[in-house]
C-alpha cells in the first residue's frame, strides 16, 4: 500500500472530521435554541445532529487508523489512546487524542442516554465544549504545513460558525419558558440551608 | 416571556389536520435522509479532495515509502520529525490516486 | 360508654396536653401491627388531609414494601389557606398525634418518623417539639421535626417526601408513589396529623371514631375549628361557629380543591366523608367556607383562581400556563364583564389542563372552577363590568 | 398482549420542545402552550417504531413507552 496515500487520507479525513464536528456542535446549539420553520421541524435538527455525530466518528476512525498504520509517522496504537505519548508532534497530537476521547465519551453516553439518565448525560455532553477546541487546536498544530491556506480557511469557517452559535446561545438565555418561574418558586420552597 | 393566554389563542383550533402533520413529518424524514446521505457523500469526496489539495500544495522533494520506513526503524523523536519535512511526496501521482481511493471507500 | 373524641379532656385553649395527663386520661398505648392494619381497614377510616384515601389500604401497601426500613411522615404542613384544624390539634393534643405516629411506625415497621409542621405555625411547632421531648427514649430516637414552607403544593405527599429527602418542598413525578418508593428510596407512609390522632383512639377502643374536625370559615360569627359528630347536618356544624353573620349565599366545602354548593343545597348535607362521597362530593380537608350574599361570587372565584395559579410550582407547563390563563380569563370576566369567548376559553382550557400535572394541583383547581361555574352559572353568564370588591 | 405499549410523559421533565408532536402526530398534539397532549391508549403496532423514535429524540428524556399492564395494575 502506498504510504503517501495513507498520509493524505489521514489529513483529508482529519479535516473532514473537524468540519463534521463543527456542524454537529452548531446543530446541537440550534436544537437547544429550538430553531424551526414550517418545512424544518425541530426533530430534523436533532436527527441531523445525531446522524452527523455518528458520521464524525466514522471519519475520525479513518483519520486515526490511517495515521496509526502509516509507517512513516511511527505512531503506534498507544498514541491513539494515551495523550502525549507519541514521539511525533507530542503536544499537538496529544490534543487530538484528548479530543477523540472526549468525543467518544459524548457519543457513547448519548447512545445509552436512557440508561444513565438525563443529568449524567447532560454533564458529559457539556464536554463537547472542551472537545471541539482541542480538535481545532490539534488541526492547527499538526496541519499547518504547506497547505495551510486551505486548511486555515476551512478552520476559520468552522471556528466562526461555532463561536457565533455559542455566542448566540449565551445571549439568548434559557429557552425553557418555565425556567424563570421555576427557579423563583424553587427559591421560595428550598429549605436546604436551614437544616 | 412567551406566555400565551390572550385572545389569539381562542381560535387556535388545530389548523393543520393530523393528515397534514403526518405528511409534513414524512417529508421531513425524507429530507433528513437526503441530507444525511448528502453529507456522507460530501464527506467522502471531501476526504479525497482535501487529501488531493494537501498533496498538490505541499512543495518539496518527493520521497518514497522506502525512505520513510527506513527512518522509522531508526527513529528518535528528532529524526522522525525531520523525516516528515523530507517526506513530502510526489505531487501529481499521489493526488490522483488519493481521489481514486476516496471514491472507492 | 360513648366513643372518645379527639378534643376530649382539657379545654384546647389551655394549650398542649402534657404527656402525663394524656396517659392518665387515655391509658397505655396498645401495640401496633397487622391486627391494627386490619382494624383500620374494617373501620373504613379515610385520610383527613384532603385526598381521603383509605388508611387501611395505604398502611397495608407500605407494610408490604417496608422490609423494616419504612419511613412515616406526619403531615402537619396544612397549606390550605382557611384550614386551621391541623395546627389546632397539634397545639392542643400533640400526644394523640405522636401516639398515632408510633402506632404507624410499629405497624409498617418504620425506622424513622418525620414530623412536618407548616412554617409559621409557631405554637404548633413548639407544642410538637415539647411533646416529643416528653416521649420515651425509644420514641425520641425515631422522631425528628422538619418545617414545611407555607405553599399550597407543599402539602402534597410527594412534596413532603421531597422536603424530607432534599429540603425542597415541590411535588415529584409519580409513580413511584411515596408508599412504593419515598424518603431515601424506602416505602414511606405520609399521613395527616388528624388521621393519626383518630388512629390513636381507634387502637385503644377497637372501634371507629364518630367525630371529626372541621374548620368553619368565612361569613360566620365565630370562625374556628370544631369537632362534629359524623353525619351532623352541615347547617348544624355552621351553627357551632355561631351561624352565618349575614345572609349567606353559598358554601365552599372541602377547601380550595373542594366544591361550591348553594346554601340551600349545602345545609342538610351530612358532615361525613362517606356520606358525601356517595353524593359525589368530598369533605376534603374539612373546611366549610361561607360566602355571604353581598359578595360577588365571580370576583371571589377570580381571586382564589389567581392565588391557586400563583401556587403552581412551575414545574409542569400545562399547570403553570394553563392555570394562569384560566385565572386571567376569570379576572377579565370579573373586571370587564362577561364575554362569551372567555366562557368558552374557560371550558376549553379546563379540559386541556386536567390530568396534565405531576401532582393533582391542576386537577384540583379545575374541579374548583368547574363547580363554581356550575353553582354560579348565572353570575358567570351575566357578570357586569365592575372592579373587584376589595377583599 | 404483552406488547401493548403506552406513551407516557414525565410532566416535570417536559419543557415543551414539541419534537414528539412532530414525530408522532398520530398520537400527540400540542396544547395552547406548546406542551404535548398524548392520546390515551395502546400504541398500534404500525406506530411503535415512530413512538420509539419520539422517545429517543426527546431532548429532555421526558417520554417513555410503558407496558400497559403495569399501568392498569397500578390504577387498580
Amino acid at each position: 500500500m502506498n504510504d503517501t496515500l495513507l498520509w493524505y487520507t489521514t489529513r483529508g479525513a482529519g479535516a473532514v472530521s473537524l468540519v463534521l464536528l463543527s456542524a454537529v456542535v452548531v446543530l446541537g446549539i440550534l436544537s437547544v435554541l429550538r430553531v424551526q420553520s414550517p418545512s424544518w421541524p425541530r426533530f430534523l435538527t436533532v436527527g441531523l445532529h445525531r446522524n452527523l455525530a455518528l458520521m464524525t466518528l466514522v471519519f475520525l476512525a479513518l483519520h486515526i487508523v490511517t495515521a496509526v498504520v502509516d509507517p512513516f509517522t511511527h505512531l503506534g496504537w498507544l498514541a491513539a489512546v494515551i495523550p502525549f505519548s507519541s514521539y511525533y508532534r507530542t503536544f499537538w497530537l496529544g490534543l487530538g487524542t484528548i479530543a477523540f476521547e472526549l468525543l467518544l465519551a459524548v457519543v457513547l453516553t448519548s447512545l445509552v442516554r436512557g440508561l444513565i439518565g438525563q443529568v449524567a448525560w447532560r454533564l458529559v455532553h457539556w464536554l463537547t465544549y472542551a472537545c471541539w477546541p482541542f480538535a481545532v487546536l490539534h488541526g492547527v498544530g499538526t496541519g499547518t504545513d504547506a497547505w495551510s491556506a486551505w486548511l486555515f480557511t476551512l478552520q476559520a469557517i468552522c471556528v466562526v460558525a461555532v463561536l457565533a452559535a455559542t455566542g448566540y446561545r449565551l445571549l439568548a438565555g434559557s429557552r425553557d419558558p418555565l425556567a424563570r418561574e421555576r427557579s423563583s418558586f424553587l427559591a421560595a420552597v428550598d429549605r436546604r440551608e436551614q437544616r | 416571556m412567551a406566555f400565551r393566554g390572550g385572545d389569539d389563542t381562542y381560535t387556535m383550533e388545530p389548523k393543520d389536520t393530523i393528515q397534514d402533520r403526518v405528511r409534513a413529518r414524512d417529508a421531513a424524514m425524507r429530507l433528513l435522509n437526503r441530507l444525511t446521505a448528502g453529507a456522507a457523500v460530501s464527506a467522502v469526496v471531501g476526504v479525497g479532495l482535501l487529501g488531493a489539495i494537501g498533496a498538490l500544495t505541499i512543495p518539496g522533494t518527493p520521497s518514497t515509502a522506502a525512505t520513510t520506513t527506513s527512518t522509522a526503524t531508526s527513529s528518535t523523536s528528532s529524526s522522525s520529525s525531520s523525516g516528515l519535512q523530507a517526506s513530502s511526496s510526489p505531487v501529481s501521482s499521489s493526488s490522483s490516486s488519493g481521489v481514486a481511493v476516496s471514491g472507492g471507500s | 360508654m360513648s366513643t372518645p373524641r379527639l378534643l376530649d379532656g382539657p379545654n384546647p385553649s389551655m394549650g398542649p396536653e402534657r404527656f402525663a395527663a394524656h396517659a392518665r386520661r387515655l391509658g397505655p398505648l396498645p401495640k401496633g401491627g397487622h391486627g391494627l392494619i386490619d382494624l383500620l381497614g374494617h373501620t373504613g377510616l379515610t385520610g383527613r388531609g384532603g385526598a381521603g384515601f383509605p388508611v387501611g389500604l395505604k398502611w397495608k401497601a407500605v407494610a408490604a414494601a417496608s422490609h423494616g426500613a419504612a419511613v412515616v411522615i406526619v403531615n402537619g404542613a396544612e397549606g390550605e389557606p382557611h384550614s386551621k384544624k391541623d395546627r389546632h390539634l397539634m397545639t392542643s393534643r400533640p400526644h394523640l398525634i405522636l401516639d398515632g405516629a408510633m402506632l404507624a411506625a410499629t405497624s409498617v415497621r418504620a425506622k424513622q418518623v418525620v414530623i412536618s409542621v407548616g412554617e409559621g405555625h409557631h405554637a404548633a411547632l413548639r407544642s410538637m417539639t415539647e411533646a416529643m421531648s416528653e416521649r420515651s427514649e425509644h420514641d425520641r430516637r425515631l422522631m425528628r421535626i422538619v418545617t414545611a414552607p407555607a405553599r399550597y403544593v407543599a402539602g402534597d405527599s410527594s412534596a413532603t417526601v421531597h422536603l424530607v429527602d432534599a429540603g425542597i418542598a415541590t411535588p415529584t413525578t409519580t409513580p413511584p408513589e411515596p408508599h412504593q418508593r419515598g424518603v431515601g428510596g424506602a416505602a414511606t407512609l405520609v399521613q395527616n396529623v388528624e388521621t393519626l390522632a383518630h388512629i390513636a383512639l381507634i387502637a385503644r377502643t377497637g372501634a371507629a371514631t364518630e367525630s371529626l374536625l372541621v374548620t368553619v370559615a368565612g361569613a360566620v360569627l365565630t370562625p374556628g375549628v370544631f369537632e362534629v359528630n359524623l353525619g351532623t347536618p352541615l347547617g348544624e356544624a355552621v351553627q357551632l361557629a355561631g351561624g352565618p353573620s349575614e345572609a349567606a349565599r353559598a358554601v365552599l366545602l372541602g377547601g380550595y380543591f373542594g366544591r361550591w354548593l348553594d346554601i340551600a343545597d349545602a345545609w342538610p348535607l351530612p358532615v361525613d366523608p362517606h356520606g358525601l362521597r356517595e353524593r359525589g362530593l368530598s369533605l376534603g380537608c374539612g373546611v366549610i367556607g361561607i360566602l355571604p350574599a353581598r359578595q360577588c361570587p365571580v370576583c371571589e372565584v377570580a381571586g382564589i383562581m389567581r392565588y391557586l395559579a400563583s401556587e403552581s410550582s412551575a414545574q409542569c407547563g400545562p399547570c403553570f400556563f394553563g392555570l394562569r390563563a384560566l385565572a386571567d380569563a376569570c379576572t377579565r370576566i370579573a373586571e370587564r364583564g362577561t364575554d362569551p369567548g372567555d366562557l368558552q376559553r374557560l371550558n376549553r382550557w379546563s379540559g386541556e389542563v386536567q390530568g396534565r400535572g405531576a401532582c393533582k394541583h391542576p386537577d384540583g383547581v379545575v374541579m374548583f372552577l368547574q363547580s363554581a361555574m356550575k353553582t354560579f352559572g348565572d353570575d358567570f353568564a351575566h357578570h357586569p363590568a365592575h372592579l373587584r370588591r376589595s377583599a | 398482549m404483552t406488547r401493548q405499549l403506552e406513551l407516557v410523559v414525565d410532566r416535570i421533565k417536559c419543557d415543551g420542545r414539541g419534537l414528539c408532536a412532530e414525530i408522532l402526530p398520530e398520537r400527540v398534539h400540542l396544547d395552547s402552550w406548546g406542551y404535548p397532549i398524548v392520546t390515551p391508549g395502546a400504541i398500534p403496532e404500525h406506530l411503535t417504531s415512530l413512538a420509539q423514535r419520539a422517545v429517543d429524540d426527546c431532548p429532555v428524556l421526558a417520554l417513555a413507552l410503558r407496558r400497559q399492564e403495569i399501568q392498569r395494575r397500578r390504577a387498580k
